[in-house]
């Protein structure tokens, strides 16, 4: 079997050098080339260090792109969309991580981004990348638009419950703690160091973005609708939800156990982590860097009809670049962990 | 078609830099060991200099 | 007018050495005498190292406690009810931060403690030590009960919406992400740096301690009841609680303005911070270290009748030795403020 | 005695903050105006949020300013020099937090700060801020230049030795550990969080401008000449130096215990921290912040002529604005710790 | 090639269980048991979390040990050297990670851990594991010790310099930044978070026991002898050397480049990282976390004959179980990188 | 009462350590300056000693 020949676009980002970082080392893939407009002509090393003697491939700018297989998206908000007919001239199949083709309803577009969809006529084309609910239809998919991170969390801790209807589906409220590289490669106020370190910053109490994409996917026994917020905290990786969720039914912990097995029993990249005793036990974003596990852990509330579901990843791993290597693995038909194997550390 | 490739001594690390018939004077290129940019001073031999630089105060 | 004596036991804790950093400072008191077994007849700064050249007092052992005017006990749970005669009998007034007294339902305190409570007959002569809610009862109190730290945050970001009748008082669900210091200063497994460093640990889902004098306090109109969850992240001080309830009539983010300035328009300690833009809209812990200030602000969802509420103190400060000079304070008729102004830093 | 009117000119900067905060806790003082051009017409709280509710002040525009008994600097490098005139005219004292005037010797000046002095001709009109060298030229002072901050770590850590001429003063080596507020707030590259977090960056390994300064200083007895480097770590406030001096003659631990107990043992602000056990057994700047000590430990390597020296501040109040303060208190007869008395905390 | 069966005895520590998440991937090697005696029984993912869903081994008590072909120990100090016949009898080759067998020297032994070595015939049979300095040594021994974390870091930096003979071999003062996984899994009063977090700790300025090692392998031209101090930081992973050596002839950055590129042109796990521009100029330990390299780089002071060379590992990597898998792969011929590719993460 | 203090330097770091009549051998004195533990060795004429100490190893 020949290499697949990837290009990305945007690869001096924060999910781009992601990606590069993993299709190095990917057996079946070659990458072709890697934009960024302003290192064209550098070393990739130059942005990502961690790539020093690793490669000596080179930043080309988009103007320079060539013809691939597939064709990764790592652009910032709006981008994909504006230029679509370009990227998509370029490859037969595009896996794109921006939020551009998420949603399939124009009107939740509009609501959440504050603006028309560029280009709506596309929006049912793109299969939404997160595996464990869509790997079916990943397998032909042409198009992909990667999930968005805290959505990522938020949809893998809930959806067992969703989908086995034993919860109220409007009353979970979800608390989404994040690290700064979310926000991706760009200098700002907000980012300053002296006043982004030791921060707790609700950046977000209400009105997130992810909301959208979140209720679209936990509408599947009924109409789903959460309570979000999220919190800016002292942490470079990660994202963790801390959903709170209200039964419908009397459950017991070992019914959700088996809900939760049910689900996720044989999924390669989900963990139910939950235990009784130890540092760890429920999941905890820090073990999860650089990997591309989403783990996930609950506890009933002994005197309420609540469920705390706790869910954690990477943000550039299975929240945006570990999801994209994945769905291509689906795609491509290569065994689906390819090139996604890093453990994590302990300590760390 | 082959281009006949000259190694030259970057100024700044001693890395051999590989220069080849393409090379004009003037172009920048940029040492793979030491990541500077170097400016191609004069192409029969070819000698390099260091690229003027902006000051860049990232530091603290 | 003569400098009021006081004694500090427990004065090697965390709490402890807060207190006497204050006290060291007050105009009207003076320290008569700290305790610690560990560090008896050694120098005070020996344990707070901030002390150093600040004070030549040296620790002492119960055992060697005299009578004073006010006694503040800063021991482990279930020391203060244990010891109680002994302590009772050395000052008029006792002023404890522990949780021994918090409660005033035995039940309650069985459900929350796992233990029956061992002195149940003084559960009714202590005043509970937050201000905004106890003021007047504080002025005659000869025994002060300091809130907890989290319940501190937490109620003082609550009280007006329930005192106000505005929202539905068993919806709300209440996040707190707290630092490492609540937990005292005993090391232990979980307190192991390498582990506890950059973690996100959900060390309390459900069952958290404080959630009993929350829901007593809180029910003001009605029996409240909340949903509470504790996560424990990479932070020394500070407590920040992130309270998601639900309105039970349509209100805008103007009438809710209103019904917190209402509560706490003239409190010293207590400020509103809620701003549109700029990098500290909402309440921020690392601002208050030090501080005995507990901000609150809020943001009403546009698209539900969610009003997210965030709350933060120093929990080493308005979460226990700030509240109990304040109380202090009051009870002795000094300006409520002595002792108490060092308004934080910024940058931190 | 009527208050002291002081203006601050670069009060939305990080020194300025400071200066702000404990000028309006001076008895003594009276701040009239405080100068930012983003903030003009803007609460100062706007821009330091520690002061909400402690001041109702607001910002005005360099053009604005009266005239003030005492002008404080708080401008990036160059600005005071440049517009000295203006500056001079409104005040008969100025004390400068700047490094324009630090320097007495432009042909250091040229080669430090790759630049001719703009203003050689006040350069001999200066004290160099440091009390602990010059409080008797601080007294009479018109014109005051603050000393860098980590320049204040390195000479108040070493001067005593150099003084007692027991070094060799060409063979010490210095590495100065900082914080990102050094850098004052203007976002850059740098300064993001996401690579700014966690880092151990050598930004200077030689070179820094600071060790005009110093050797300045420290040629006390001898020309002194030291080797510097500087490395930033995931810190906000602080510095601190680890010195290593060589001596020149055999000397016990004793001996340089009596060599700094002459040089600090009256002095205020400066603590000599060297203990046998415990945790905090040499200085440490988190236990400094917000406070104006130097902290100088020391070990004698037993194997070697070295010592270690320790030396640790805040780099934004002894190391700046503490300092300045300090130097407004000399010079104006005030109580030397007249609104600096804050210990610090622990844990922190 | 049948795979080689390894036991690991200290597995529940920090570099035993770096070591594990090395070998599970390597695909000529079979763990066979890993000891600890507090999880004896255990899934080895209780210990170390990041292995959960990785490996299903269980921990075995060190009495359970059997034969196998090549035994690491990541035992405390002390605890190899007491034991060394029972563990010798198990296997053909012992690597070990701790100090017991660094040097050859028994009174350089006494003067550094304060003890008479309890076996001093072995010192002679081991090879010290730094691969760059003794790779053809480690090709054919039974027997290695691996270097101590900061020995290496500082080793690996200055090994080119010295053994060119263009330093003053007794006058390099090394100032090394360490993590908190340094001192291993036991908690202790030093290692409580609340006290931990943040600190600037100069734990050892003198008298540290690497020193030995260090002088002991760059007295290659001349006897050497360091000037070694130590400082914790809040970190838990990673060392950094900023050693400051004085040249014994006039050299340019040029020549230096020369010496490195001479020393590690070849090797897989050295790279020289020194660049004009840009965030990571120098080696920085966060880039490392997790990988085997030895980032080394330089700056030459202009204005004296001082070089300042700073040099990162990761302490767990090629600080310890990276360095052993390396000394591994070179005793049993496999390629040396196996198992040791993963290259880091950006940003971190 | 009056007590006759008597000054005597810490043998470790040199500060001044008050001893009055009341002070007996083989008390342990701390010294304010360095925390070091002393041992008063004498009374008449007063001498101190560094008291035995536990290694402790917080260190790292
Ligand atoms: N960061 C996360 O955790 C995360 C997670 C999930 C999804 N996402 C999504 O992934 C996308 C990328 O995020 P990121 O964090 O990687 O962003 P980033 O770090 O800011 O990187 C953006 C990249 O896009 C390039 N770029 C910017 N404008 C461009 C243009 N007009 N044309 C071509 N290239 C352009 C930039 O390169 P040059 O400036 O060098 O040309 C850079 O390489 C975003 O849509 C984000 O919402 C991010
Ligand atoms: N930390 C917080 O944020 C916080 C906030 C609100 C309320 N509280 C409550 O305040 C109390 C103190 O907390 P903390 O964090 O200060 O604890 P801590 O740091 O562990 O200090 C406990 C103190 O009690 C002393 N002590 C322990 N057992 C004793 C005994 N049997 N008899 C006499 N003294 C004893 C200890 O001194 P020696 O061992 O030296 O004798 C130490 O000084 C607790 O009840 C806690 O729940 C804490
Ligand atoms: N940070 C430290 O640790 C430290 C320590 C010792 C000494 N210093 C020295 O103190 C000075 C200030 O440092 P910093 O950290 O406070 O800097 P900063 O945070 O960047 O603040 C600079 C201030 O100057 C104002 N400003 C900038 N350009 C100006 C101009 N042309 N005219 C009038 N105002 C102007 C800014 O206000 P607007 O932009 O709002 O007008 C801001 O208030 C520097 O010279 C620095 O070297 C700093
Ligand atoms: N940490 C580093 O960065 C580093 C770097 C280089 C070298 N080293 C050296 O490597 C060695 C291990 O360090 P570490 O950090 O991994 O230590 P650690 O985390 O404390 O682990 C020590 C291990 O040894 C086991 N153990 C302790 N006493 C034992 C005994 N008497 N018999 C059998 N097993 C025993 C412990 O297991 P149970 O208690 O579960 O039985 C634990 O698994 C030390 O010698 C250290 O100096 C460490
Ligand atoms: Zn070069
Ligand atoms: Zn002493």
């Amino acid at each position: 079997m020949s290499d697949v020949r990837v290009a990305i676009v945007g690869g001096s980002g924060y999910t781009g050098g992601e990606l590069v970082r993993l299709l190095l080392f990917h057996p079946h893939v070659q990458i072709t080339q890697i934009t960024s407009e302003r290192f064209a002509g550098k070393l990739v090393a130059k942005a990502h260090p961690n790539l020093r003697g690793v490669t000596k491939l080179k930043f080309t700018s988009v103007a320079q792109l060539d013809a691939c297989d597939v064709l990764f998206l790592c652009l910032p908000h709006g981008e994909a969309a504006k230029n679509w007919d370009r990227y998509a001239g370029l490859a037969p199949r595009v896996i794109d991580l921006s939020a551009d083709f998420r949603l399939r309803d124009e009107a939740a577009y509009r609501f959440y981004y504050h603006n028309n969809h560029p280009r709506p006529d596309l929006l049912a084309d793109f299969v939404y990348g997160i595996p464990e609910l869509h790997r079916e239809a990943l397998r032909d998919a042409r198009r992909v638009a990667c999930a968005g991170c805290n959505a990522t969390a938020t949809i893998l801790g809930l959806f067992p419950l969703y989908r086995a209807g034993v919860v109220l589906p409007q009353n979970t409220v979800v608390e989404v703690k994040v690290g700064s590289s979310e926000a991706g490669n760009r200098a700002n106020e907000g980012s300053h160091h002296p006043e982004r370190a030791g921060c707790l910053r609700s950046f977000s109490p209400t009105g997130h973005r992810h909301v959208a994409e979140i209720n679209r996917e936990l509408s599947v026994a009924d109409k789903a609708s959460v309570h979000f917020s999220a919190t800016a905290i002292d942490m470079v990786r990660g994202a963790m939800a801390t959903s709170h969720v209200f039964l419908n039914q009397s459950l017991t912990e070992k019914d959700i156990w088996k809900i939760y097995r049910d689900a996720y029993g044989n999924e390669p990249f989900v963990r139910i982590v939950k235990e009784r005793d130890g540092l760890y036990r429920f999941p905890e974003p820090k073990l999860l860097a650089g990997t591309n596990y989403c783990d996930v852990g609950f506890e009933k509330d002994p005197s309420s009809d609540r469920v705390v579901v706790i869910s954690a990843i990477d943000n550039l791993m299975k929240g945006s670049a570990g999801q994209a290597v994945q769905a291509l693995n689906i795609m491509m038909g290569f065994e689906e962990t390819t090139a996604l194997a890093f453990p994590g550390l302990h300590p760390v | 078609m082959t281009t006949t490739v000259t190694v030259v001594e970057c100024v700044v690390c001693g890395a051999d830099v590989e220069l080849d018939g393409t090379t004009l004077q003037g172009e920048l290129i940029d040492c793979d060991d030491c990541g500077c940019e170097l400016e191609v001073a004069s192409v029969a031999p070819f000698t390099l200099r260091e690229a003027p630089q902006e000051a860049e105060d990232w530091g603290q």
